[in-house]
This record gives C-alpha cells, structure tokens and sequence, in this order.
C-alpha cells in the first residue's frame, strides 16, 4: 500500500524502544497560516506550533491554565504584576539555552510590534519587564487584563537566535523548546516535524509527525481508514456511526467551547422588544437543532458561554413552547408574526443552520429570509457599518470560540458596550450600562472568587435579556487509530502531541 | 464606337508567400503589369497557363482582393484602391462565375437561396418575388423548378455550374467575370450555355471577361482575346485576327494544342518543352524565352516591350516582332 | 512565423499593463476588507487601523498600485498579506505539482477523448456511439467531488492502489487526474465527433480511400486532423483552466495547487497573492491561446495570420 | 485481345428519403488490355456513379450496388469485401477525381499525399519514394516538383492541383486508370501535356484507361472506342472513328454537334434542348424521347433494347429496328 | 428566352408541392429516432418546471426531524434530505430553477460569445486581437471573484446568477466560434458572397455562421450541465438562491457531506442533471444532423 505514512523508519538510531521509530500523520481540516506564534489567529496553526513551541503557561487537557516553561508564577492582587520563575535545563532547538533573557527578547519582540496579533492583546499593556535573575522575570502591566495570563500561553517563546534572524524566517521555519523540531514545511501539503531529543520532558514519542490539511471531509475519513493518517481531526458527525463500527479506529468527542448562536440586533425593530428576541428564543428546538445540524452532538447553549469556560453557570433554558412565543409575540404587538432576514456566510454548516432558524421561525409566523454571503463581503456588511444606526444587519448566524481560561474574550467583544462593529464583534448591538460596568470591573481583579460573582451576574442578565437565539455548544470529534496513544485533544480544538505514542 | 466599360491600367499584385516555417518572406508575383479595356458589351477573353495569373486577374477586377499597383475603372469609376464598403454599387454591377463550382456554393443553403442571395443583398424583393425570380433564372441555365429545393452537393458537377452561372445571371449586372464558366460542362450545355450567355449579352448588353482555357471556347464567345503568359499578356487583339494570324510563339504553341474533336485530324502537338517557371523567381528578360522554340540572346536580357502587331487593335510582347 | 510569435510576445507587454490595472482595481474594489479579515472578528477598530496602515491600505489605491508596480518590476511579487509570506514562496511549493496535474490530465483527456470520439463518430449510431454519448455525459454532468470521493473510495480504501492525496510520487497524481481530465475528455470526445462526421463527408476521404489506404489510415490521418479546430480550441481553453487549478479537485485529494490558494486568498482578500496568481494566470492563457492560434495554422494551412 | 474490365448489367442505387432512386439503370461495356475507353455523356448521366461503382466507393453514403457484375481479370468486384477492394484500389485501378479543389486533403502536404500510396503499393522506402514521387511530378508537368513536395493543396492554382492528382493515380502503375475528367481544369499546352502523357503510359505499360469527359476533342485525340451514356444508361458504344464519323443515336449527334468547332464562323452553337432527366423521376420508354428530334411514338411507350452492329457497335434507339441490328436479349 | 421552354414538362408535376422549412425540418425530425424521443423528454422536463411544484407529492419545503436523511422507500420515492424533506418532490419543484438558470444562462452566453467569435475571427486584425486578449483576461478571472463582484454591484438574486454564468461563458463561446470562423472564412462560398456584395453582417451569418453550428450545438448541449453545477457554486457565494430553494445543483453540492453515509441525497439529482444532459446531447446531435444537408435525409 503506497502512502501509508506510517513505516518503520530503519536509519534512525535505536534506543531499544521500537515504538519510537513510528511516524505519525495527522489530517486537519485546513491549511496552516504562519508559524509565527506571535501573530496566529488559526487554530490549525497552533496546534502545529503547539508541538514544537512553548509558552511560559499551557493548558491541560481541560483546558486550565498550566505553568509549563515557567515552573510556577504568581500574579499581584491588583493583577497588574506577573513573576514567573522559569524551567531550568531547558534547551532550544539550536541548542541556545532557555533563560530569562530569552523570555525578555520574545515579549518585547511582542510588545514594540503593533503588527503582531498578541500586541493588541494585552503585550501592548506590558509597561516593564524585569529580569530578576536568570531564571526569573517580572512582567508589569499599565493596567490589568483578565485574558493576560491566557495570553502568556499563546505567547510561546522562540530561540533569541531566530528572532534576530527576523520576521520571515519566523513565519517559516520556527525554532523553540518543544517536544518536536521543525522539518519542513510544503506549503499547501504538509508540514512535518522531527523528535527533539533533547526535550525536557520525559516520555516517549513518535519520531515524526506530519501534518497534512486536508479539506475535504470524506478524504480526511478515507485517509483514517487507509492508514494513512493515524489522527484526524475534525471528523465529520456525518460519518460517526460508520466510523464506531470500525475495530481499527476509536472516535473521540471532545466537548469544546465553540458557541453557536444568531446574534438579534436589539437597536432595530422589532428586535428592541426584549419579548420579541425571548419568543425567538422559544420558537427554536434546541436538540432538534443539535440532532439536524450537528448530526447529535453537543449541548445547549445554555449560558452566554459554554460550559467549558472559565466562570460558566448554567441558566434556565429558553425550552421549546411555541404557544409561549406566540404569546410573546402578540404582547409585543406582532400578532401576525413579522418578516426579517438572517445573514451567514456560505459555509455548508451555516447554511444547514440558518435553514433550520428558518423552519424553526416559521412556527410563530416569522417569515425569515436567509442571506448567505461570501466573507470577505459579508464581513463589510458587518464591519462597515460605522454607527449602529447605519447597519442592516438584523441577524446573524455565527460561532464564537474562546479558550477555556479567556472568559474576557467570550464576552467582552460580544455583549460590551463599546464593542459595537467595527470595534468589535457586539452585532447584537447589545448595550446594558450595568453589564458594561461588571465587565469593566472584572477585568480589574486577579481575585477568581470575586471574577466568578461577577460573571455569575453578567450571565444572567444578558441571557434573559436575550440578545442571542441561544443555540448550542459544539461537540468536535477527532477519529484516531487504535494505535495512537497520547495524543489530546483540546477543547478550543488544538492537538497536543507532547506525548504523541503508537502502539 | 461604344464606351469602355472596363478599362485595366498596370496591373500589379504580387502575394507574399512564407517560406517554410521560419524562413522570410517571398514574393510571388501573381499579375505583373497588364492592361486591357472591354467595350460595353463586347466580351475580352484571358487565356493561358494554369498558374499564369488569370483567376487573380478576375479577383483584382472584382476587388475580391486589392492590387498593389495599377488602375482599374469600371462604367467611369475608378476601384482599384476603394474600401471594401464603397464597393457595393460595384459588386451590384460586377458579378462573379467561379472556377470551381462545388467551393463556391454554400454546402447548407438551398439551391434557391444560393441564387437568390444577390437579390437579397441588392434589391429588397420579398421572399416570394425572389423565388420567383429565381425559377425563371433556373429555367434560362437549364435546370428546373423541382432542383431549387436541393442543397448543391445533390447536383453533378455540370449542374452546380449552371447553379452558379444563374447566380450572377439573376442580377442582371453589367459586367460579368467568368473564371472559367463552362470548363466543368459537358459540351451539350457548355453549349446551351454559351449561347445563353451569347443571347443575354445582345439582350442585356452585357460585358464578360472570359477567363478560360478552351481556345474553341474562347473563339466562338469573344470579341477581343488576352494571351496571359507567367503574370502578363504576352499578345492581345481581337479573336479573327489572333487565330488568324498569332505572332507571339506562346500563342503558337497554344493554338496548336486544342484538341479537334475529330479522329481523323489526330496529329503531331507541339508540346511546350520545360516548365512553367515559377512566379516566385520569374525569368529575366522575356518571361517565356525559357520554354521558347525560337529564343534568342536578347530575350534573355531585355524585356520585350508591347508593340502593334501589324493590324489595329494587336498587341505583342516580342523580340521576334518589328 | 517567428516574427508572428515575436509580435504577439511582444504585445503581452502593454497587454499585461493594462491586464495589471484591471487586476488591481478589481481585487481593491470587491467589497471585504483584508485588514478586518486579518485582524479576526473581535478586533477593535484601532488594531484593524494599525494592520491597514501596516499593509498599506490607508494609502490612495492608485499609490498602492504605484508601489505595487514598483516591486513588481524588481520582480518582488509581494508579500501575503494573510501569512506573511513572500508569494514567490508560496507559489514555489504549488507551482510544479499544478503543472504536473495539468499534463496528465491532459494527456489521457486528449487521448480517451479522441479515441471516444473517433469511434463515436466512425460508429454512428451504433452502440459504440451510444457508450461514447453515456460516457461523456456522465464525465460532464456529475461533479467533481463526487467523482473524486468514489475514485479515493474504490482505488485507496478499497483496493489501496493510489493514495487519498497529497502531491508525492506519481501515484498520487492518479486518481486527482483522471478527476479532473473526466470533463475534459466528455467535451474532447464530443467535438471530435461532431467534427469528425462532417469532415467523414468531404471529397478528399473519398480520394483516400480510392488510393487503398485503409480505414485505420484514412480516419486519423486524413480525418481527424482537419477535424481538430474546434477540438483543439476546447483543449486549450480547458488547459488554462486546468493551469489555474482546480479547487474541487485539490480540495479532495488535498493537492497542493495553485487552485485553492487563489480561493483562499480570495476569501481573505489577501490582495499580492490574488494580484498575483491572476497575473500569472492571464499570461498562462495568452501563451496558450498563442500556442492555439500556432497549432490552427498548423492544422489548417490556409489560416495564416497577418504579421 | 483480353479484356480487363467486362461491366454487365450495372444498377446503382441511391436512397433518399427512404426512397431509392436507381441512377444507373444496368450498364454494360468492356474494357480491353491496353485500351482506351471514353465514357461520354451529358452532366447528371452517371459517369461518375459509373466509375465509383468500379471502385465501390460509396462508403459514407447511400449508394450500393444493387446487381450487376464488374469482371476485373476475370474477378467479380461487386461482390469483393472492403478488405479486398482494398488491395484493388490504387494499385491495380488507379482513379482520378472530378474535383480537385476538395479531392486533395487541404492540411496535408502533397507531398505526404503522394507518398501514401507509393509506400503502401510499391513498398517503397523514404528516399526512394520520395524520389519515385518527384520524377512522377515532373512526368505530369510540375515546375519546381521538389519544393511543390512541401506545399499545401491551397497554395496551387486549379490546374496544378489537377496534376497533383493525376500523378497521385499514376504512381503506383495501376492496370486501370479511371479519369473523371482529368483534363477540364488545365490549360490547353498541360492538357497537351497530360494526354501525351497518359497515352505514354498507356502504351508503355499497358495501362487501360477509362477516361470520362465531355470533351469531345479529348476523346478523339485519346480514346480507342467511346461508350455513351445517358441517364443512366449506355445509349451507344463504337469505335471512335466510327462515332465520329457516323453517330448512330441521336443523342450521341446532338453531342458531336453542340461542339464549338475551331475556325467554326457560327453565332449560336447547335445544341440538344432540354436537359437530362432528374432519376428520381424518370418516365417510361426511352429516356431521351422528350429531347428527341425523331422521337416515334413507341420511343415513349417502350424502352429500346440494345442493337448490336457490326464492328463490335451497339446502339439503342427505335430508329435502328428495322435495320440490320440483333437484338440482344 | 426561348432556352427556357425547353424544359422538360413532366418534370414540373411534382414540383407544386409547397415548400414550408418547418414542415421539412419536423419531417426531418421524426426521423431522428433517438433524438425526437429525446426532445419528447425535454419536452417533458418543460412540462414539470411549469407545474412540478404542483404535482409534487410532498411539500418539498416541509422539514421532518423524524426522517432525516431516509433512503427510498414507498412514501419517498427518492428518499429524505437532511431535514427529512422529500427529495423527488424538491426535484420537480427544482426543475424550474435548474433548467431556466442554466437554459438561459447558456444562451446568453452562446448569443454574446458567438457574435464576438465571428467578429473576431472574421475582421482578424486589432479587433481579433482585442477580442481575443480580453477574453483571455476573462478566462483567467476565476468566476468566484466575478461572483463576488456581482454580488457587490447587483445584489443577489436569480436574474444575477443568470448575469454571472452567461459571462463566464462567453469568452470560450468566442473562442470556440472564433476557431471555426477563421476556417469558414476561407472557404470559396464566402469568397462568392463577398464578390456579390454580400455585407459583412450577411456573411457572418448566412454563410458563417452555419459553419460553426456543429461545434456550437456540441458545445451548448455539453454547457447546459456544467451550467446547472455552476449555478448552484455560485449560491455558494451568496449569489444563487437562498439555500432552501431546492436547485438541483446545490442539492448535488450540499448533499456532498453525505455521499459516503446517505449517497442518495446525492444521487437523486445527480440521475436528474444526467438526464438533462443527455437528452440535451442527444437533441444536440439530432439537430446537427438534420440541420447538415448531408445527413439530414440518412
Ligand atoms: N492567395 C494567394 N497567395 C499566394 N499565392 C497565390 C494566391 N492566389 C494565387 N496565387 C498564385 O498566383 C499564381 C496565379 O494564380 P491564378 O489562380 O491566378 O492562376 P490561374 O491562371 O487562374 O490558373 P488556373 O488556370 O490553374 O486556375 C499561382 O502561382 C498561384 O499559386
Ligand atoms: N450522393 C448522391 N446521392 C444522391 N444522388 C446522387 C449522388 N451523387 C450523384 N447523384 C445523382 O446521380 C446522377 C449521376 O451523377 P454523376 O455524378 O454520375 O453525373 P456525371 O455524369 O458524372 O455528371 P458530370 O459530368 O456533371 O460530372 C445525378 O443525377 C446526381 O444527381
Ligand atoms: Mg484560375
Ligand atoms: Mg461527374
């Protein structure tokens, strides 16, 4: 059989472990974008990134926040200053030592370069960083942030000599401390990555893995069924049944913290009625919508956030009740139903999603007609608008997916004051003076406790205030060999291969 | 004495042909200098060799293609250098019999709007006037009413020239190019149709330039004949005195080449010795002293200027002539 | 003829120019917003005014395009936008693997499709005509994808002969080629077959036949060669396109083309790659509609074209 | 003397919408060993049909052969398969088309037209083909054979075209060479040419020829005997001098009479009136009774057999009855 | 002119029948076997476009969660989609969109690019030239950028879609026509024309034109599948049909994610556009056959 990845390697070295002469290829659904970690926003990409680079922080497999290259940190209760006391032993890829002054040279690369994505998260805040000494440093903030410290996850640190090296030479061909050393990378094919041996870690690993984007969802599945990847991820729920069948194939579902909604621009009638957005809410069939669109898999979306994320509480949810609705509906003064339009973009998902809404509206006399648009066009609609007045947006079929530990990035963008398009992504143009006031102040504190009063708050409000169809929480489904051992993965999607085994 | 209808002034074109794939260009001088003028009806004859220039003749005059030098005037105009869309009063004048009558008629039109179609262009008859019109011009070529519905490659060769000949009939033009009408009919009709074209002439007052091969032909319907030889008319005049008394030796072989159809007069030909040089690389001096029986050293060098052969009217290129 | 193809390389120049201004106005002008679509959803306007300004957006577009020029002539294709990358880099790993697909879709198009059309055409209305009908209508009205996925499950899952994907080794190219060829070849077999039946009338078969040259002599020979016109019109054309990838076909064999990066691009506006791959497509279908116009006077000798 | 090629009782048949219309109506005429035939006849009288028959070339369209024998040396062609017919053609008889424009493949260059059946009959190899193929250019009158090799069809007047053809028949030293009309497109010093040629060959190598024109003036010069045909039909076969000097049919007299004679001080040339009858619709008796100047009323009733004479003549026509001729049943 | 009344007279009977080119061509149609039957099916197609909706047993908007993706069965002929709504009666009520999308995307295209292709091809020249070239910018446009500039300028909607495939039509239209212009125009019967005075328009076509048909018809009959698929991919971007409407193209391409567990939902409109095609085709070939004189009495 030709291009099955997966043969013995016989050149290597033998260190009497047979398994770690295995190779690896791991299918994901797209193409990768940049090995610069400073500035990724794809999740393919980091997942890639994450086998060969490190951060100060990591998460675990639920997601929670990890010392990682750092041994441990602590963080002052103005949550201004952040002391990390860092791994000793540690060696980069070219066989720089990791220290302190690395650490420095990769966050002030961040902090000066506005062009980098981490910039504006929160580097852009750092006021100062002091190294304490070899294996200590202090990073100080002009004001506090409640997404920093995911931040100092993402921000994986890269040997001093590459960055010297400079931006391009990043983007291409990254050198930091992870389990894995960077091969090479075909662009548009794969992406393969090589053991380090002198990683800090313990354990035993695969001695290659390539990472293949491969887009088309029954090829990624034909490729687990040859063999000719031993992992893939995403797997389509469409193919879950016949794929639990097959004895050489396990498939894992991973609860995640995708969101899936349709944001109701509560500025425009009839939508400013509170009542008119909780009919629709109730017109919708959560797990009709789960069994349709997702193929079963999930949950409801039964907060304002997943229920993997930081500082979640669960609310009582908009259940199905047509007559409710309609009551709704007629108190509102839209007896007859009303017609509006929902915007999404011309993924097959989307699509499948705003027909359900569609069919789901129809109940209570809401005649929804369905505008999907390519996304760069439909990202002018959105963003282009410069005040709330001039947007006709009305509703929006879209998903938001923040990390576990970033409870600021799952709701500041989206229910904040100040985030209205194009300052962020509120395209409910939701605006509630005391929500805004919570988030402000629970940015201010390091305190977890009084974090989860806050949100505890936010949640309740905003869900009854109903800016969104509350839709569900994504389930997303991996398929791996029977043979693979060690690889995880997380629930923002991204694949650990620290411990990356095959049997 | 009647007025020219077509008069030809220094004729000239000449073709670039590439030379291979690569090569550079060459020229080929297909008509090189020739001049003769037609009487209102009165019919001139071009004869000679395949190749020597007469169909590009009959293209030149018809602006099918445009000349590099020269002068052509039809009825008192002067054509020679006009644009393709002032052409049109001309072409209603001039029409065109083509060598090859199965080419020139379009594969998927019906007989009866092949021969309509210069109706079409040039009058505005309705559709019914038009067939009309074109039964009767069936009728006078000699084929029938039943043919008009049929596409040309249902007919023999014969009958396709006589498709073509009531094309150019149907308008009544004043000028009438016939490349070589009648080369493809058998004699019965060649002869039903030299007459016709003999009876339209006195009854139109008509005008040919008849290019042809046939030296029988060629006598029994012209008034005046060219001899064409490798681009240029080596000897012209009118019919009586040409086959009476040809001077050019190019004539000569010619006129003794006709086939008579009769068994008993079978006799020796002159056969032309050498072949006809190419047009590409034209011999120097006079163009036929190659396969000339009678050259001499001054035809290698000088070109023969045209002198009058004795009688009114007769023109010869040639050393030979005083 | 040198000098033909010397005029018509040299005509590329002020062609490309104005094809250059089309292409820019056109990808700057479409609606979408590259630096938004860099930045990510829930970028605040600030971050997006910054990225805009990094990338030269702030600028008026016809100093971009100045500048864009500028690189152009020192042979500086940009930088994408999206990855930030140089775009000689990232055409440099998709280039050959495209032109590789290209050929061998071609080649066994063009010659199942003339086959398929010859015996179509020679078999009129016989059974062998009637397959040939089913065979093409079926390589063009049924999708790519769906083409593409039954092959990857006969020939990889089932029978493991070829790989599911990727660009490695001649095997690979298989099956994504005989995917993308199957259109081509339905269209190459029915115009070889309209073609051919007329060409079958003409005179100068008869003249061949006359001379006792066989069928299997008189039909490619004399045939189908003046019966390849509209045939190798149709061939070109879908040679161009095949240049420029095929999405359908590089999306399920995960074949890394020029195709899906130009959608990609355009999906993010990624301006330098688009501007880019779009040029270089517009010079792919100048020199091989050159190449065509070279093979009709090739294939007819009486169409020669004035210099 | 032997004869190569006996035709008997012709019929060919095209179908047209679903109707079949028979153009020859049951052909009979020989051949000899080194003899020269002529096969007259008005435009539309299927002298072409005639010669295609021979060569049973009527694939691609809806002509057959419906009876009749064609002995070739003494073999029936009508029942030859393709295979066989083949081998015949090209080599053994040779033919010569009535259009040169389209006869001659317009993207090929002559000379690989040539070629083709020098290679295929005479095994010749490249060079030596090649050189066989330029002396039979130069034979046929040809300038500049060698460059002509590699010219297209287009590039060459009518007339050359016409000799390109001649030659391609003539190159493989076929037995019998059919001529539609070989000479209607050149020019009277090549038609000199060619017919010197084509008695050269014909004499040196024993070459019948079977010419088709209406040139009357080639058929004197050329032919041995001359076979009339009209609609379809042989309407009177005789030696040339004495078809000339004697014509029988009055057919066969309009002919030699519409013929522009040089010298000739006539303002109309005689001609026959009317013109030949369309097959599908052919009328009983003689066929040519309607143009008929001594048409009788048995001449539209009944067909008149074939009359033999003296001197190997035969004739149909009533005016012969009571004359000397058998009838031939 | 006495020749004339030499014609034969028995001739003249059989000619007083009336010559009607419809009536020659319905006659010559009937004769094409194969094809009529063919015609009858477009025909048939017609018919259902007009009054598929009608007919169809199902509502073929109505969603049933309790049958998604159901295989064929006795209520459902054709099986359920993935909301569990009937696919054959999406199918009749599709054949509407499907058919006059890519019918009339088709002729548009053909119309323009055939017009360009002769002009081109038969003037040559710096009109070729700019023709030609500028088709060749077309060709290397992918469509989805057009699509998306189309969107943008005219908004989204059907009559658009139509706007959208007609032009990436054209340019291989043009060439197509512009390859077998510059073969016809060299033949001698356009050499006649122009020597008759024929106009340019004239020529193009009465005498051209025809020439070209033969490729013309293959290569509509083969465009009218790819138009159907075209079509739906551009729904895909926002230009199409909302994507409820059930289009058979965007049946064929949604249904992609099932091919491997329910093919059905693909292969129902997949046999659907097949018999288009192929009946189409075939009502191509029969057309080409009858409108050449020299096989039209086979
Ligand atoms: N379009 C053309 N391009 C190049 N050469 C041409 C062209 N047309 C004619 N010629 C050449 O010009 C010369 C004269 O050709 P023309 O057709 O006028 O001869 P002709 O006298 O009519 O001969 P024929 O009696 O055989 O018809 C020939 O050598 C021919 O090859
Ligand atoms: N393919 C065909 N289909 C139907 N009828 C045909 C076909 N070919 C020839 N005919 C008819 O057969 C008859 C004889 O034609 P043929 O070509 O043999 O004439 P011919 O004697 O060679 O005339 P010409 O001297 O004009 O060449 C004509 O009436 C013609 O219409
Ligand atoms: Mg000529
Ligand atoms: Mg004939």
């Amino acid at each position: 059989v030709v291009g099955c990845s997966s043969k013995e390697s016989s050149v290597e070295k033998k260190d009497g472990n047979k398994t770690s002469n295995k190779e690896m290829v791991i299918a994901v659904n797209e193409n990768f974008i940049s090995m610069d970690p400073h500035n990724t926003g794809d999740t393919n990409s980091n997942s890639v990134q994450s086998a060969m680079l490190e951060g100060l922080l990591g998460f675990d497999a639920d997601g929670k926040i990890t010392p990682k290259l750092a041994e441990s940190y602590t963080v002052s209760e103005n949550a201004l200053e952040y002391n990390f006391k860092l791994r000793k032993g540690v060696k980069f890829h070219d066989g720089v030592d990791f220290n302190a002054k690395a650490v420095k040279v990769n966050f002030e690369r961040i902090m000066k370069d506005n062009s980098l994505r981490l910039n504006s998260r929160g580097f852009n805040l750092i006021t100062k960083i002091d190294i304490i000494n070899d294996y200590e440093i202090k990073v100080t903030l002009k004001e506090p942030y409640a997404g920093m410290l995911t931040r100092f996850v993402s921000a994986k640190i890269l040997s001093p000599k590459l960055l010297a090296e400079g931006k391009e030479k990043i983007a291409k061909d990254p050198v930091g401390t992870g389990p894995f050393k960077f091969v090479e990378w075909i662009q548009g094919d794969h992406l393969t990555v090589e053991r380090f041996d002198g990683y800090w870690g313990k354990g035993e690993r695969v001695k290659k893995i390539t990472y293949k984007p491969v887009p088309e969802n029954g090829s990624r599945v034909a490729m687990l069924k040859t063999g000719e990847a031993q992992v893939i991820y995403p797997l389509p729920s469409q193919n879950i049944k016949e794929l639990e069948n097959n004895n050489a194939i396990k498939v894992e579902k991973i609860p995640s913290t995708i969101a899936q909604y349709v944001s109701i621009n509560t500025m425009k009638k009839p939508f400013n009625d509170p009542r008119v957005r909780q009919a629709l809410n109730y017109a919708v069939d959560k797990d009709a919508f789960i069994s349709v669109v997702n193929s079963g898999l999930g949950l409801p979306l039964d907060s304002i956030i997943p229920n993997k994320t930081l500082h979640y509480v669960k609310q009582k949810e908009y259940k199905q009740n047509i007559e409710k609705a309609k009551q709704l509906l007629k108190e509102a003064g839209y007896d007859n139903g009303f017609k509006t339009e929902i915007w999404g973009n011309t993924n097959s998902d989307t699509m499948k999603g705003m027909q359900f809404i569609q069919q789901q509206l129809k109940a209570i006399g809401v005649d929804l007609k369905i505008k999907s648009m390519e996304e760069g066009t439909l990202s002018d609609e959105i963003y282009g608008a410069q005040k709330p007045e001039d947007t006709k947006l009305q509703m929006w079929y879209v998903s938001w997916s923040a990390y576990p530990s970033d409870t600021t990035n799952a709701t500041k963008p989206l229910f904040y004051g100040g985030s209205f398009p194009p300052n962020g992504a509120n395209t409910a143009y939701y605006k509630n003076d005391q929500v805004d006031k919570w988030m402000e102040e629970v940015n201010k504190t390091a305190d977890p406790t009084k974090q989860d009063e806050i949100y505890r708050d936010i949640q309740s409000t905003i869900y009854k205030d109903a800016p969104w169809i509350f839709l569900g929480v994504d389930e997303i489904l991996a398929g791996k060999r029977t043979n693979v051992d060690g690889v995880v993965i997380t629930p923002d999607g991204g694949i650990d291969v620290t411990d990356a085994n095959m049997k | 004495m009647s007025n020219t209808l077509l008069k030809v002034t220094g004729l000239k074109k000449s073709f670039s042909i590439p030379d291979g794939m690569f090569g550079k260009k060459k020229t080929l001088k297909a008509v090189h200098d020739v001049s003769f003028m037609i009487p209102e009806g009165k019919t001139f004859s071009l004869v000679g060799e395949s190749g020597c220039g007469k169909s590009t003749t009959g293209r030149l005059i018809s602006r099918l293609i445009a000349p590099s030098q020269g002068e052509i005037w039809i009825d008192g105009e002067e054509i020679s250098q006009r644009k393709e869309s002032q052409l049109k009063i001309m072409r209603k004048k001039v029409q065109m019999i083509f060598q090859d009558p199965y080419a020139s008629l379009n594969p998927r039109m019906k007989v009866r709007d092949i021969v309509a179609e210069p109706l079409a262009i040039h009058t505005n008859l309705s559709k019914a006037q038009r067939y009309k019109r074109v039964s009767e011009i069936l009728e006078v070529v000699g084929l029938s009413e039943y043919h008009a519905n049929r596409y040309s490659h249902e007919f023999s060769g014969g009958q396709r020239q006589r498709i073509g000949i009531a094309r150019a009939l149907i308008m009544k033009p004043k000028l009438i190019i016939a490349d070589e009408p009648v080369s493809a009919l058998d004699v019965s009709i060649q002869a039903q149709i030299l007459n016709l074209l003999k009876d339209l002439q006195s009854e139109f007052n008509l005008t040919y330039l008849f290019i042809s091969h046939d030296l029988s032909v060629v006598e029994h319907i012209s008034d005046h004949i060219g001899v064409m030889y490798l681009g240029t008319i080596v000897e012209s005049g009118p019919k009586e005195i040409l086959f009476s008394n040809p001077q050019h030796p190019y004539t000569k072989a010619l006129l003794s080449s006709i086939p008579i159809p009769d068994p008993r007069l079978r006799r020796e030909r002159i056969i032309l010795q050498g072949d006809l040089p190419s047009p590409v690389n034209p011999p120097t001096g006079c163009r036929f002293h190659t396969r000339c029986p009678v050259a001499m050293d001054i035809c290698k060098v000088t070109e023969p200027s045209v002198k009058k052969g004795g009688t009114a009217d007769h023109f010869v290129a040639c050393h030979l002539v005083e | 003829m040198i000098q033909y193809i010397l005029k018509r390389i040299l005509e590329m120049i002020p062609i490309l120019f104005i094809v250059s201004i089309l292409i820019f106005l056109f990808t700057h002008l479409i609606p979408g917003d590259p630096a938004r679509l860099v930045a990510g959803k829930d970028a605040t306007l600030d971050e997006v005014d910054v990225i805009r300004a990094q990338l030269g957006l702030n600028q008026p577009i016809w100093e971009q395009y100045l500048t864009y020029m500028n690189h152009l002539f020192h042979g500086n294709l940009g930088t994408s936008l999206k990855t930030k990358l140089p775009v000689t880099d990232m055409f440099g790993d998709r280039f050959m693997p495209s032109i590789y697909l290209t050929l061998a879709s071609m080649v066994w198009a063009l010659e199942v499709g003339l086959l398929i059309g010859t015996l179509s055409a020679v078999f009129k209305n016989k059974w062998q005509d009637y397959l040939g009908m089913v065979t093409a209508v079926s390589g063009i009205s049924l999708p790519g994808f769906w083409l593409g996925l039954i092959l990857i499950q006969i020939f990889s899952v089932q029978l493991g002969w070829f790989p599911t994907g990727g660009a490695e080794g001649w095997k690979s190219y298989v099956l994504p080629s005989l995917t993308l060829g199957a259109g081509i070849m339905s269209m190459l077999a029915r115009f070889t077959r309209s073609s051919l039946l007329e060409t079958l009338k003409a005179d100068f078969i008869r003249t061949g036949r006359a001379k006792g040259l066989k069928e299997s002599v008189v039909i490619p020979k004399h045939a189908l060669r003046n019966s390849l016109i509209p045939v190798v019109t149709i061939a070109g054309l879908q040679f161009g396109f095949l240049l420029g990838g095929s999405v359908v076909v590089e999306t399920v064999f995960s074949f890394p083309g020029m195709g899906r990066l130009l959608i990609d691009s355009i999906a993010f506006r990624d301006y330098p790659v688009i501007q880019a791959e779009l040029l270089l497509f517009s010079v792919e279908f100048i020199v091989v509609n050159l190449i065509i116009d070279l093979l009709y006077s090739f294939l007819n000798p009486k169409i020669r074209y004035a210099v | 003397m032997e004869k190569l090629l006996q035709v008997d009782n012709l019929e060919t048949v095209f179908t047209k919408d679903k109707q079949k219309i028979k153009i020859l109506h049951g052909v009979n005429f020989h051949i000899n060993k080194g003899e020269v035939i002529g096969l007259v006849g008005e435009s539309g009288s299927g002298k072409s049909i005639t010669s295609l028959s021979i060569m049973k070339l009527f694939k691609g369209t809806s002509g057959e052969i419906t009876s009749g024998r064609i002995q070739f040396n003494n073999e029936d062609l009508a029942n030859k398969s393709e295979d066989e017919m083949r081998k015949i053609r090209g080599k053994q008889i040779a033919m010569i088309f009535q259009e040169p424009m389209t006869s001659l493949n317009p993207v090929m260059k002559i000379g690989e037209q040539l070629l083709e059946p020098i290679r295929l009959h005479l095994g010749l190899k490249e060079k030596k083909a090649r050189e066989h193929a330029v002396s039979i250019l130069k034979k046929v009158g040809i300038p500049r054979a060698e460059e002509i090799m590699s010219e297209f069809p287009h590039q060459l007047s009518g007339g050359m075209r016409q000799r390109i053809m001649i030659a391609m028949a003539i190159s493989c030293h076929p037995q019998l060479l059919i001529a539609d009309e070989p000479t209607t497109a050149l020019d009277v010093t090549i038609q000199a040419q060619i017919l010197d040629l084509m008695k050269q060959l014909q004499q040196k190598e024993k070459m019948s020829v079977l010419l088709i024109t209406h040139d009357l003036g080639v058929v004197a010069e050329m032919c041995d005997r001359v076979v009339v045909l009209y609609a379809g039909k042989v309407v009177e076969e005789a030696d040339v001098f004495d078809l000339f000097e004697s014509p029988k049919h009055p057919y066969t007299k309009g002919l030699i009479g519409s013929v522009p004679k040089l010298g000739q001080k006539k303002d109309k040339l005689d001609s026959i009136k009317g013109n030949v009858p369309d097959p599908s619709n052919l009328q009983k008796g003689c066929k040519f009774a309607p143009r008929c100047n001594d048409a009788m009323s048995i001449c539209i009733k009944e067909e008149p057999p074939e009359m033999n004479f003296e001197n190997g003549r035969s004739c149909s026509c009533w005016l012969y009855k009571e004359e000397r001729g058998r009838i031939r049943v | 002119m006495e020749l004339s009344k030499a014609v034969n007279q028995n001739n003249t009977v059989i000619t007083e029948k009336k010559y009607s080119p419809l009536q020659d061509f319905w006659k010559n149609w009937k004769r094409q076997k194969t094809a009529f039957w063919a015609s009858l099916f477009i025909l048939l197609l017609i018919i259902i476009a007009v009054i598929g909706p009608y007919i169809a047993p199902h509502d073929p908007y109505k969603p049933d969660y309790n049958a998604l993706l159901k295989g064929p069965s006795k209520d459902h002929i054709a099986g359920t989609d993935e909301y569990g709504r009937d696919i054959f009666s999406r199918l009749l009520a599709g054949a509407r969109i499907s058919l006059s999308v890519s019918f009339l995307s088709v002729s548009i295209g053909a119309i323009i690019g055939t017009i360009l292709g002769l002009v081109s091809g038969y003037f040559g020249g710096w009109l070729d030239r700019l023709i030609m070239r500028a088709s060749d910018v077309m060709f290397a446009f992918p469509d989805i950028l057009l699509a998306i500039a189309i969107v943008a300028i005219l908004g989204p909607g059907l009559t658009n879609v139509v706007i959208a495939v007609s032009i990436f039509g054209v340019p291989s239209f043009a060439r197509l026509v512009r390859g077998s212009t510059l073969e016809a125009k060299e033949t001698l019967f356009v050499e006649a024309a122009k020597s008759m005075g024929a106009s340019h328009i004239r020529i193009m076509f009465q005498h051209i034109l025809p020439e070209t048909l033969g490729s013309l018809i293959v290569f509509v009959s083969m465009r009218i599948g790819t138009a159907i698929l075209a079509a739906s991919s551009l729904s895909f971007l926002g230009l199409g049909a909302s994507p409820e409407t059930p289009d058979w193209g965007a049946m064929l391409s949604l249904g992609r994610d099932y091919l491997g567990t329910s093919p059905h939902v693909v292969i129902m409109p997949g046999i659907a556009i097949f018999l288009t095609v192929l009946a189409f085709n075939v009502v191509g070939d029969g057309l080409r056959d009858v409108l050449d004189p020299k096989t039209k009495n086979e």
